[in-house]
Parts: structure tokens; C-alpha cells; sequence
């Protein structure tokens, strides 16, 4: 059974159609990746999944149920999370209050027992701090526990933007580009960690340019190129698919 | 750790500036403007949970102010309500109302909310002036003492301890709620509102949130203000006072619960220092309004600490 | 019926109209900065007030015109240099404070260095009324309308057709960018600062022979100016003064037919009206959010 | 650098705060508070009635002062607002110690600070025209200028005289034209005449045809009434004579300054209002109390301030003078002693008529003290 399927999806902004009846399915479990050349609607398909974008028609559906129309927040309560390509970061808080916002599901929201500081808050407070501080060692930011989110560097944040989705306890964790603007030790660690959050049983969905870590941590791949499906399957099968090549090296390849 | 020993200092603190600054006051004339200090701090305080932390920009909330100060009066004078119900019931309305028109208003941003919220100051204050026949119009209608369980708060001295007494309650909730996860979320909506959603957080139900909660605060306020005074007219709804109000929060330092209160003390003492000073009146709080924002651009609070910071580490 | 009817969009137009150019300045430094000015009403106030007294003081009208067009122009570069230059990094809300800062200032160094009284200048072609169908319209409107709409097209000129224009208009789109072609981002800034200034000022005094002047008089401007240019969306030069004319419309049309003591909240709520349906006013850019 | 001025700003807040905290000791001199909207929507009465207080004050000054002590006048600007007044109230009471109270420019501003000084048992002369100032009594209260009412009452009484039984209303929707506006209500009936329309505008409203095209299109007007000051009425009389109205156009006293005459120009050609002898001094009856006292008053205040004198610089002058000689009669500044003698105030002659008090009234001015004038080629012309 798919966990997230997509099914003839698209999305038209003012004629151009950044994303066109586009199918397919991620498997539980799976290192999922979405590759293609820039422009080619990977972030809007990322958007359109998460519920940041409405589609203009197809369908989405996770865990079998119909999720297209659901804001991003109904979808992060069924187990969806992501990162951005633009980094999304709250840069007016501390590093790790930026993970234990993405706790924010798991902890009593209730507006009284905030403002009271109910003493089930605080103890949820301190849990979830105890638990964001592992999340954070656990991307690799051990010495930024205690910083502001405005004085770290820029792979630093990418990771921040991780932990900080794996903090909601996702099912499924959807990342945009987490390699990009990284040098190559960089990509390696986040490589690693990706690696790690699969193991821990969360179904990844990746968009990537760094071909090498594509290739060697992917299950599945899904090419795009201008909002259609190109050519899916394997790592190797997609290497060996012709237009795949085409569309990365242009027609004189 | 950093917020627990803020919380604890800085109420410890405030107690004690409170509790202090009356061996200062030579008369009720001190109380009296420690009283408004205190009050317009409250507002603030609220208002900063709007705008310092989830980042929504308010220039209305006096509209909400007056329609407490005008609740209370109405119904304590034609309906008998005990002043403490008269209090709630209003705020209750306000609530409301700010509800009612937070939901399609906080969704525009920036300088779009701020003329929305401009708006609806307006058409408040409009409303209070038109409707003379219930509200006395501009020249305004005198209102009842405040009295509780057979105590009547009367003089400055009284209501000192009261504002006093509120308005380190309202730290207190204050700084628990920002550091709460609600609190977080409404800073996470400040900081990007997609990387709130995406974890979870119902920004737009959060926006709303804040804004009723900042609109009743406001509200609270506006009716012991009528209480204290006396007397009111509809220049506390002015589209003026809810500038002078947003300008407190900014000035003293926006997402800074002190800086907030720090920006209402100054804000109500300067005019009453200038009027020394006669016609040059205006031209020195203009002044001293920018080169504040100009060389702080933080606000007072936060750019004083973190200069603070700076000449600690030089060290 | 319709003779009245003509009357109501008579006085609407003509307020309108103020409000329109007061609602011109803010677009253009908006424009320019993505700052609103909340000092704008000020420029206003300082090209009434200089004008009049000037000319009572007996400056012949011309020369006083030109002279409150430069004093405005030298206030309008000064705060730019000195107010919103050294703050340009700052958050919005907290320009916002500096300008209104500046505006109280403003306020009062007029009071000190005028007075606060109420001034006016002799209207421009006399005060005989023109009937039009049974309504009548003061020539000095008419001044109003031609000098509205002179300067949008002066303006569209400007911004469309001249080097140092379009280089303003590159410098609102991606500072960055034009700092690469070499456009001097402060030079922008100042230029923004001058022109709305001018702008004011003559808005200014085209409209004291109608409305009169005095110290405090560009506040109600400066706030119909801002409701008119987010109304047509911000940035927009064009949808400041559509939005300026439906806010006068407005006013007048409920004056005429609703109830005249609720007629600025009628124009309120019609523009929160708008705003929910057209979260970015009539004309102005759509936000995408990148991400 | 950046560090030293921010460190100055504070400084600055910080001293003045402090320098604040030391004043107020009761001295030799007879201490006069005066609030008064000198800035804001109600400048055009402050600001006269300040410089009126302050030139008069140094003029007892330098005639040896009252009771042979001096007089030292503190005046605060309350910008209009009734919680600024209602502090400044406080301070001029507690701080600044006063012997006697004189302001509120409007009647929020007066209504604000009377609960103050009832409790604190200060004689308080109100500049302002609202009819509830002294409706009921309050027993430190009293006030210099005509009522709202009477003004309404002054026009009723002429239109009924010229024949008008069908009216039309328009007015300011602040304080002082949206008070007038509620007491004309009140007292038209007594006149048998009917409002047939009734239209308001805002004070910074730029053009009020529409309302007036509203009532020139409301059958059988036979004349219109204007309550308001500052530039909103010129407005109107200008856009009244744009409209070619073709009815008679009443002022209330709020426009009887040269102000309005200056600012609507041939457009008040007709216009009929009614005012204190104050406007039309050389014109008063030679036989008139009124005449003399009017006739330097203005000439005083003309020459010192090289600008027109309006009724509002007049109210101040009355109240000062009133205040002056109570005080003088008291012997004393006892406050008990000086509120008596207040209302014991009788055949005052100032400048809004004669003023003659008495325990049911604190305002002591009847009808007659109000003269309707007309303007004539942009002159007074008295015209009762």
C-alpha cells in the first residue's frame, strides 16, 4: 500500500502549467526521490502536496485518505513535514525554540494553561526540550544549542529546518534541496542524516540536484521535466533512461 | 534557562519599582500619572503580543480601549450591572467583536492590516461621537466608582495599587504565555508563517488568537479607565491615541514584554515633562520619537541590553 | 434628481481629488523605499501654509508658489537625509514611528514658526461658480482636477520615459539588482523623498483657496491619503488616484443619499470591503510568497 | 558616538523626568491654573484664551498684583482631549496648588476636570459653552460664555421674528457643533419652527455640498443654520453661496471672529449670527455698559497680538476678571471665601454681556447679552 499517492495533478499559474497531470506514488518506508532540471515543478509539487499551493485539478491522497484542499497544518497533524528551499526559519528565536516550535502538535496547546503556566505546561516544556536538544544533536547541531537562530550559519539552518520537521513526528518528511548551497563535507553530513532519519522508519520524500547523493541513497526516483513525468523507477533504470539524459544535457547529448 | 531567570528577576524587579516609586510621589498628581503609566503599560504589554511577537500590526486598538471605558459606563450608569460584571460583559463584547473581524482582517498583511485595523478604529470612534443620545457625544459622559464586594476603589492612591497589582499580573501572563507553546507558535508566525503551518500551527486561528486576547486586554484596560477618571469622552477611541499606543510598544521595544512597558512609562511621563516647555511641546517628543527609533532602531529595551552584551564581552 | 445627483459627484471629485494627490505622494516614495510616509500630510501643510502666508505677506503669488514648493522640497530632502537614510535597515513599523515622529515635529515647528491660525490663498480664477446641468463646480476645482492630472502624466513621463526615472522604478523592483547597473540607491531614496515633497506642496496649494490651511491641516490629508493609496494598492501611482476618488465619491454619495454623519465610516467600510476581497487594494501587485 | 547619543537620549528622558519631581511649593504669589486646548482640534478657543490669561495676568502684575501679592499664572495645553485635561487637572490641584481653576476650552475638556474639583473643593470658571457645565449647579463650578442653548435660542428667536417656521440644520460632528446641534433640538420647538433637514459634516471635511445640495433639494427650507468654528463653517458659507442657496444663512457665535470673514470672504455677505457686543463694539449704543469695557478689550488685545480679537480671547478675560475681583472682594484666597464671592458676582460688565450670578446660577448672563449681527461687505453690522 502507498502511502502518499499523487494522482493527475496540476497546477496552472496564469497559463503556464508548472506542474501537468502528473502520477505516481511513494511506498512506506522508502527513500523517495523527485529529480529534474530547474524549473522543472519540483518545489510546486512540493507545495502542492504539503497544501501550501491548491491544485488546479488531479488529486492527492495520504494514507489513502483525499488530502488535496487541506491546509499545511491539517496535513502536519496526519503526519506530513517538510523543509524549504528557501529557508523558512524563525529567525526571531533561539535555534532550538525553532525545534520545539515544530513540537508544537505533541504539547498542550491550550490557551489558558499557557498563559497560566500550568504545571503540565512546564513539564511538557522541559520534556520537549530535553527532546529537541537530542533532535538537534542528532542533525549535527550540538553547538548551537543555545543560539540564536539569527547568528547561525547557512548549513547550519538547513539542518535546523530538518530537525525542526522531524520534531512533529512525521510519517513522512518531504525535504527541498537540503544540499544545496552546501559544500561537499556538508552534503555528506546531511547525507548521513538522511540516511539515519530513513532508518528510523519515516518515509523520505527528496528534491535534490546533488546527483551523487541522489543516486546513492535514493529507493525510488521520479524525473521531471516542465511539470511532466519523465521517467521513474530505480536509481539505475533512471540513469539509463534516455530522455532523463536528454534533459539534463541537452539535445545534443 | 535564559527566560525562567528573566521572568523571576524582572516581575521581582518591577514589584519593587512599583512598591518604591510612591516614596517619590509628593501627591495624588503622581499617582494619578503612575496610575496612567501603569495602565497604558497594560495595553501595551497586550498589544506587544500582537505586534512584537506575532508580528500583526494594529493601529485600532483605542477603538477597543473605548468601547471597554464606553461598556462599562453604559451599563453600570443605565443598567445597574456591578461594575465587575459591567467589566467582563464588555470585554466579552470586545472579544467578539475583535473576532468577528480579525478573522477576514488578519489576513491582508503589513500596511494593508494596518489601514484594516485603522478602519475599524475609526468607524469605533465614529460610532461613539455619532450616538450622542446614548454615549453623550463628544462631550462625553461621567461614569460610576469602581466598587467590588462592598469596596469601592477610590483615589489615586487606591487605584495606584491596583494598576500596580495588574500590571504584574499581566507580566507575569505575559511572559508565561511567550514562553508556552502557544507562545512559540505565535512567534513562529512572526518568523515565517509557512514554516509554521507546515509543523502544525493554524497560523491564521493563532493571528486571531492574539488579536482578541490583545483587543480584551485593551478593553480590561479602557474600563477601570473609566472608572479611574470619572469621566470620559470618545478622544480615547481617537485614531491619535492608538498611534500613541503602537508607538509605546515600538519605542520601548517591540517583542520585549518590559520593553513594551518600559515605551508606555516614558510615552505617559514626556508630555507631562514637556508641558514645561510650552509650544516647543511637539517639536521635542517628535524629536526625541525619531532619534530614539534612529539610534535604536530596536526600541529602547532591546538595544540598551544588547549594548549591555556588547561591553560585557569586550571585557 | 439628477441635477443633484451631478452635485454629490461634484463635491465628490473635488475632494476626491485632494485626496488623490495626497494619496500620489505616498505611492511614489512607496515606491521607491517601501516606506510609507507618515509625514506626507506635512508636505501638504507646509505648501498651503507657506504659500498663504507668503502671499500675505506680499510675495506676488507666482513668486510665493515657487518659493513653498522649494521650502516643502528642501523639508522633504532634509528628513530623507537625516531621518530615514540613517534607518534605512530597520524594520517597517519602526520607520513608520520615525515618520510619524516627524510629523509631530513638523507639526510643531509650524506652530512656532507660522501660527495656528487658519490661512488662505485667493483662488486662482476667481469664485464664480460654473453650472453644469443644474449642479455648479468652483473653478478652483477644476485647478484641482488639471493639476491631478498633470502630474500623472507628468509622472507617468517621468517614471517611464526618463533615465533617473526608470531607475527609480528598478530600484523598487530588486535593490540589489539596481545597485549592480549602477543606479545609486540613495540617490533614489532622495530623489523618491523631493518629489513627494514637491508633490505635496503643490497639492498643497492648489487646494488652500478650497479648504484653507492651518498648522494641523495635513493630518486628515495625510490620512485620506494613505486609506486612497492602499486602497489602489500600494506602489501603484495610478490606483492612488482612483482610490482617492472613490474615498471622495464615497463621502459624498453617502452624505448625499445615506446619512452625512456616517459618511466617513461608510467610506471605511467600503474600503475594508475591498481589502478582504482584494487583500492587495485595487491595483496593486500580487504577493508570492517564495518558497 | 552612536553609544553617546543613544546614552543622551535617555539622559534627557531621565532628567526631565526628574526635574519634574521637584517642583510645586506654595509661595507669595496668588496662584492662577489655567488647561486650555492651545494645540488640537479646538486650538482656535485655546489659543486665544491662553495669550488672553497670559497678557492680562502681566498686566495686574505690573499694577502691583491683587490683595498686593502677585499673581502667577500656570497653564497647561490639554490638546483637546479629556483624559489630558483630567491629569492636568490633577496637576495644577496637587502639584501646582492653585487658588482657583479657569479652562477647559471645550466643554469635554471642562466636563472632565469637574468631578476634580468638586471633590477637591476648587473654584473652577469653565470657557466653555455647554449647557450641562452648570445644569444642574455644581457648586464649584460657574463659566463665562453663553450657552450652546442660548445661542440657538438668539437665532430661533430671529428666524421666528423674520417668519421661518421650516429650517434646516447643518453641523459639525465634533464637540462644539455637535452640542449646539443637540440643544438646537431641544429648543426649536419652543419657537414653532421645524427642522427639515439636518446634516453634519466633519471638521476637515474639504467640500460639504453634497449635505447642502441635500438640503436645498428638502422641500420648503426657509433657512439654514450652521453650528461650528474653525475653518468647517467657511467652508460651508462658501459652498452655500456656490450652490446659489437662494435662503437666508444662519452662524452660531463660534464664527464670530474676523477669522471667518477673512477665510470665506464675500461669501458671508448676509450671513446673520449672533455674538457678544465684543465684535461690534463701535456700534453698541452709546448709553450700552458694554460699550467702554469692549471697546479697550479689544483695542488691547489688538494691539498686543497684531491680530483680530474673537469672543473665545473674551471669555478668558471675563473669567480672569471675574476670578480677580472675587478674589479681591474674599480678601483672601480661601477657597470657601472665593467660590462665595464668585457667585455673588453681580453687574459685572464684560465682554460676553453683563454677568450677575446667584446660587441657582453660575453663569449669570441672559439672553439679552447676545446681539445678532450681520455681516455686511465683510463687516459686523449689528442687527437686533
Amino acid at each position: 500500500m502507498s502511502l502518499l499517492k499523487v494522482e493527475n495533478l496540476s497546477k496552472e499559474f496564469g497559463g503556464v502549467h508548472a506542474v501537468e497531470d502528473l502520477t505516481f506514488s511513494v511506498e512506506p518506508g522508502h527513500i523517495h526521490s523527485i529529480i529534474g532540471p530547474n524549473g522543472a515543478g519540483k518545489t510546486t509539487l512540493f507545495n502542492l502536496i504539503t497544501g501550501v499551493y491548491t491544485p488546479s485539478s488531479g488529486r492527492v491522497l495520504f494514507k489513502d485518505r483525499l488530502v488535496s484542499g487541506l491546509k499545511p497544518y491539517e496535513l502536519a497533524a496526519m503526519g506530513m513535514s517538510r523543509t524549504f528551499q528557501n529557508l523558512q526559519i524563525f529567525f526571531n528565536m533561539q535555534a532550538i525554540e525553532n525545534v520545539m516550535v515544530g513540537s508544537h502538535l505533541h504539547l498542550n496547546r491550550g490557551f489558558l494553561a499557557s498563559f497560566l503556566r500550568l504545571p503540565n505546561v512546564s513539564r511538557g516544556d522541559r520534556e520537549c526540550r530535553k527532546t529537541c536538544t537530542e533532535l538537534m544533536e542528532f542533525v549535527g547541531l550540538a553547538k548551537y544549542l543555545d543560539a540564536d537562530a539569527a547568528s547561525m550559519p547557512y548549513g547550519a539552518l538547513k539542518r535546523l529546518e530538518i530537525a525542526r520537521a522531524l520534531a512533529a513526528k512525521p510519517e513522512i518528511l518531504l525535504l527541498d534541496e537540503p544540499a544545496a548551497g552546501l559544500n561537499a563535507t556538508e552534503s555528506r553530513e546531511i547525507d548521513e542524516v538522511i540516511k539515519r532519519v530513513a532508518a528510523s522508519g519515516i518515509t523520505v520524500v527528496l528534491v535534490e540536484h546533488d546527483m551523487k547523493m541522489v543516486m546513492g541513497i535514493s529507493d525510488h526516483i521520479t524525473a521531471l521535466d516542465y511539470g511532466r513525468k519523465l521517467a521513474e523507477g530505480t536509481p539505475a533504470e533512471v540513469r539509463a533512461n534516455p530522455d532523463v539524459v536528454k534533459a539534463y544535457l541537452g539535445a545534443h547529448a | 534557562m535564559n527566560f525562567k531567570t528573566a521572568r523571576t528577576g524582572g516581575l521581582a524587579l518591577l514589584a519593587i519599582v512599583i512598591a518604591a516609586a510612591p516614596i517619590g510621589f509628593s501627591n495624588s498628581y503622581y499617582y494619578d500619572v503612575g496610575v496612567n503609566a501603569m495602565f497604558n503599560a497594560i495595553v501595551c504589554v497586550g498589544l506587544n503580543l500582537l505586534i512584537g511577537y506575532a508580528g500583526q500590526i494594529s493601529l485600532g486598538h483605542a477603538g477597543f480601549f473605548a468601547l471597554g471605558a464606553y461598556g462599562s459606563a453604559l451599563m453600570t450608569t443605565n443598567y445597574g450591572i456591578p461594575p465587575i460584571g459591567a467589566m467582563v460583559l464588555s470585554a466579552a463584547v470586545v472579544g467578539l467583536l475583535a473576532f468577528l473581524v480579525g478573522r477576514p482582517i488578519l489576513k491582508l498583511k503589513g500596511h494593508y492590516l494596518a489601514m484594516a485595523t485603522l478602519g475599524i478604529g475609526i468607524i469605533i470612534h465614529i460610532v461613539l461621537k455619532t450616538e450622542s443620545k446614548i454615549t453623550g457625544g463628544p462631550d462625553g459622559m461621567s461614569v460610576d466608582n469602581f466598587s467590588l464586594l462592598g469596596v469601592t476603589v477610590m483615589g489615586d492612591r487606591m487605584w495606584y495599587w491596583v494598576a500596580g497589582g495588574l500590571l504584574v499580573l499581566t507580566v507575569w501572563l505575559a511572559l508565561n504565555l511567550i514562553d508556552s507553546p502557544v507562545g512559540r507558535a505565535l512567534r513562529a508566525v512572526h518568523g515565517s508563517e509557512v514554516g509554521a503551518e507546515v509543523v502544525g500551527v493554524d497560523t491564521s486561528s493563532y493571528k486571531v488568537l492574539v488579536f482578541v486576547v490583545s483587543a480584551m486586554f485593551a478593553s480590561v484596560v479602557g474600563s477601570l479607565f473609566a472608572h479611574k477618571n470619572g469621566f470620559i469622552t470618545p478622544d480615547i477611541g481617537s485614531f491619535f491615541h492608538s498611534v500613541e499606543l503602537v508607538t509605546m510598544v515600538v519605542l520601548g521595544g517591540m517583542a520585549s514584554v518590559f520593553g513594551a512597558l518600559i515605551g508606555a512609562v516614558i510615552l505617559t511621563l514626556l508630555p507631562q515633562v514637556l508641558a514645561a516647555v510650552e509650544q516647543y511641546e511637539a517639536m521635542i517628543l517628535g524629536a526625541i520619537m525619531m532619534g530614539t527609533m534612529i539610534f535604536m532602531p530596536k526600541g529602547l529595551l532591546p538595544s540598551i541590553v544588547a549594548s549591555l552584551k556588547r561591553r560585557g564581552a569586550g571585557k | 434628481m439628477f441635477a443633484a445627483f451631478l452635485q454629490y459627484l461634484f463635491s465628490g471629485l473635488t475632494s476626491g481629488a485632494i485626496y488623490a494627490l495626497a494619496g500620489l505622494g505616498f505611492a511614489i516614495i512607496y515606491n521607491a523605499s517601501h516606506v510609507i510616509n507618515f509625514a506626507q500630510g506635512e508636505f501638504i501643510m507646509i505648501g498651503g501654509m507657506a504659500s498663504a502666508t507668503l502671499v500675505a505677506a506680499g510675495v506676488p503669488m507666482p513668486l510665493a508658489i515657487t518659493l513653498a514648493m522649494i521650502i516643502s522640497m528642501a523639508v522633504g530632502v532634509a528628513l530623507e537625509k537625516f531621518a530615514i537614510e540613517p534607518a534605512r535597515n530597520a524594520d517597517v513599523v519602526t520607520i513608520i514611528i520615525i515618520t510619524i515622529g516627524a510629523s509631530i515635529f513638523m507639526r510643531g515647528a509650524a506652530q512656532i514658526i507660522w501660527d495656528k491660525e487658519f490661512h488662505s490663498l485667493p483662488a486662482f480664477s476667481g469664485e464664480i461658480p460654473i453650472a453644469v446641468l443644474g449642479a455648479t463646480l468652483m473653478p478652483q476645482s477644476l485647478w484641482v482636477f488639471g493639476v491631478a492630472a498633470v502630474v500623472i502624466v507628468a509622472l507617468w513621463w517621468f517614471f517611464n520615459r526618463t533615465m533617473f526615472g526608470k531607475a527609480m522604478l528598478a530600484t523598487s523592483h530588486n535593490r540589489l539588482a539596481a545597485q549592480l547597473v549602477g543606479v545609486g540607491v540613495k540617490k533614489v531614496l532622495l530623489a523618491s523623498f523631493a518629489l513627494s515633497a514637491l508633490l505635496g506642496a503643490v497639492g498643497g496649494i492648489v487646494v488652500t483657496p478650497i479648504t484653507f490651511t492651518n498648522y494641523e491641516a495635513g493630518i486628515m490629508l495625510g490620512l485620506k491619503g494613505f486609506s486612497a493609496a492602499v486602497l489602489g494598492g500600494l506602489g501603484n501611482g495610478g490606483g492612488a488616484i482612483v482610490g482617492g476618488l472613490i474615498v471622495g465619491i464615497a463621502e459624498a454619495l453617502a452624505s448625499g443619499y445615506l446619512s452625512s454623519a456616517y459618511k466617513d465610516a461608510i467610506a471605511f467600510v467600503i474600503i475594508l470591503f475591498v481589502l478582504f476581497f482584494m487583500p492587495n487594494g485595487l491595483f496593486g501587485k500580487r504577493g508570492t510568497d517564495r518558497v | 558616538m552612536r553609544d553617546l547619543v543613544k546614552w543622551g537620549v535617555v539622559a534627557v528622558v531621565a532628567t526631565g523626568v526628574c526635574s519634574s519631581a521637584g517642583t510645586a511649593s506654595a509661595a507669595e504669589p496668588i496662584k492662577i491654573g489655567a488647561f486650555l486646548s492651545a494645540t488640537g482640534p479646538a486650538s482656535f478657543l485655546g489659543e486665544p484664551e491662553k495669550k488672553t490669561l497670559e497678557m492680562y495676568v502681566e498686566k495686574v502684575n505690573k499694577a502691583g498684583g491683587v490683595l498686593g501679592r502677585k499673581i502667577e499664572l500656570v497653564v497647561y495645553d490639554d490638546g483637546g482631549a479629556g483624559d489630558k485635561a483630567s491629569t492636568f487637572t490633577k496637576r495644577l490641584i496637587e502639584s501646582d496648588k492653585v487658588d482657583l481653576l479657569i479652562g477647559g476650552s471645550t466643554t469635554g475638556t471642562t466636563m472632565a476636570a469637574v468631578p476634580l474639583v468638586e471633590r477637591a473643593q476648587l473654584p473652577f470658571i469653565s470657557l466653555a459653552g455647554g449647557v450641562n457645565i452648570v445644569e444642574p449647579v455644581k457648586k464649584w463650578v460657574f463659566k463665562t460664555p453663553h450657552t450652546d442653548r442660548m445661542a440657538a435660542e438668539k437665532v430661533f428667536a430671529d428666524m421666528k421674528k423674520k417668519g421661518f417656521t421650516k429650517v434646516a440644520l447643518i453641523s459639525e460632528d465634533a464637540g462644539f457643533g455637535k452640542s449646539g446641534h443637540d440643544q438646537s433640538l431641544m429648543v426649536v420647538k419652543n419657537y414653532g419652527i421645524e427642522i427639515v433637514a439636518d446634516e453634519v459634516y466633519s471638521p476637515k471635511d474639504p467640500d460639504v455640498t453634497a449635505q447642502l445640495t441635500k438640503i436645498k433639494n428638502s422641500p420648503g427650507v426657509q433657512a439654514v443654520f450652521n453650528f461650528g468654528f474653525g475653518q468647517g463653517p467657511a467652508i460651508v458659507t462658501k459652498n452655500f453661496k456656490q450652490l446659489g442657496m437662494g435662503v437666508p444663512l444662519f452662524q452660531s457665535h463660534g464664527v464670530a471672529s474676523k477669522d471667518y470673514i477673512k477665510l470665506a470672504g464675500d461669501a458671508t455677505d448676509g450671513v446673520r449670527l449672533p455674538a457678544a457686543g465684543l465684535v461690534v463694539p463701535e456700534q453698541l449704543a452709546a448709553t450700552d455698559p458694554q460699550k467702554p469695557v469692549v471697546s479697550a478689550f479689544k483695542k488691547e488685545y489688538e494691539t498686543a497680538f497684531k491680530s483680530d480679537v474673537s469672543t473665545f480671547a473674551g471669555h478668558a478675560y471675563d473669567g480672569l476678571q471675574i476670578a480677580l475681583a472675587a478674589i479681591a472682594r474674599a480678601g483672601s484666597v480661601d477657597k470657601e471665601k472665593v467660590r462665595d464671592e464668585i457667585e455673588k458676582t453681580s453687574g459685572y460688565v464684560g465682554t460676553g454681556g453683563m454677568v450677575s450670578m446667584t446660587p441657582t446660577d453660575h453663569m449669570g448672563l441672559s439672553l439679552s447679552a447676545f446681539h445678532m449681527v450681520e455681516i455686511r461687505k465683510g463687516e459686523w453690522v449689528l442687527s437686533d
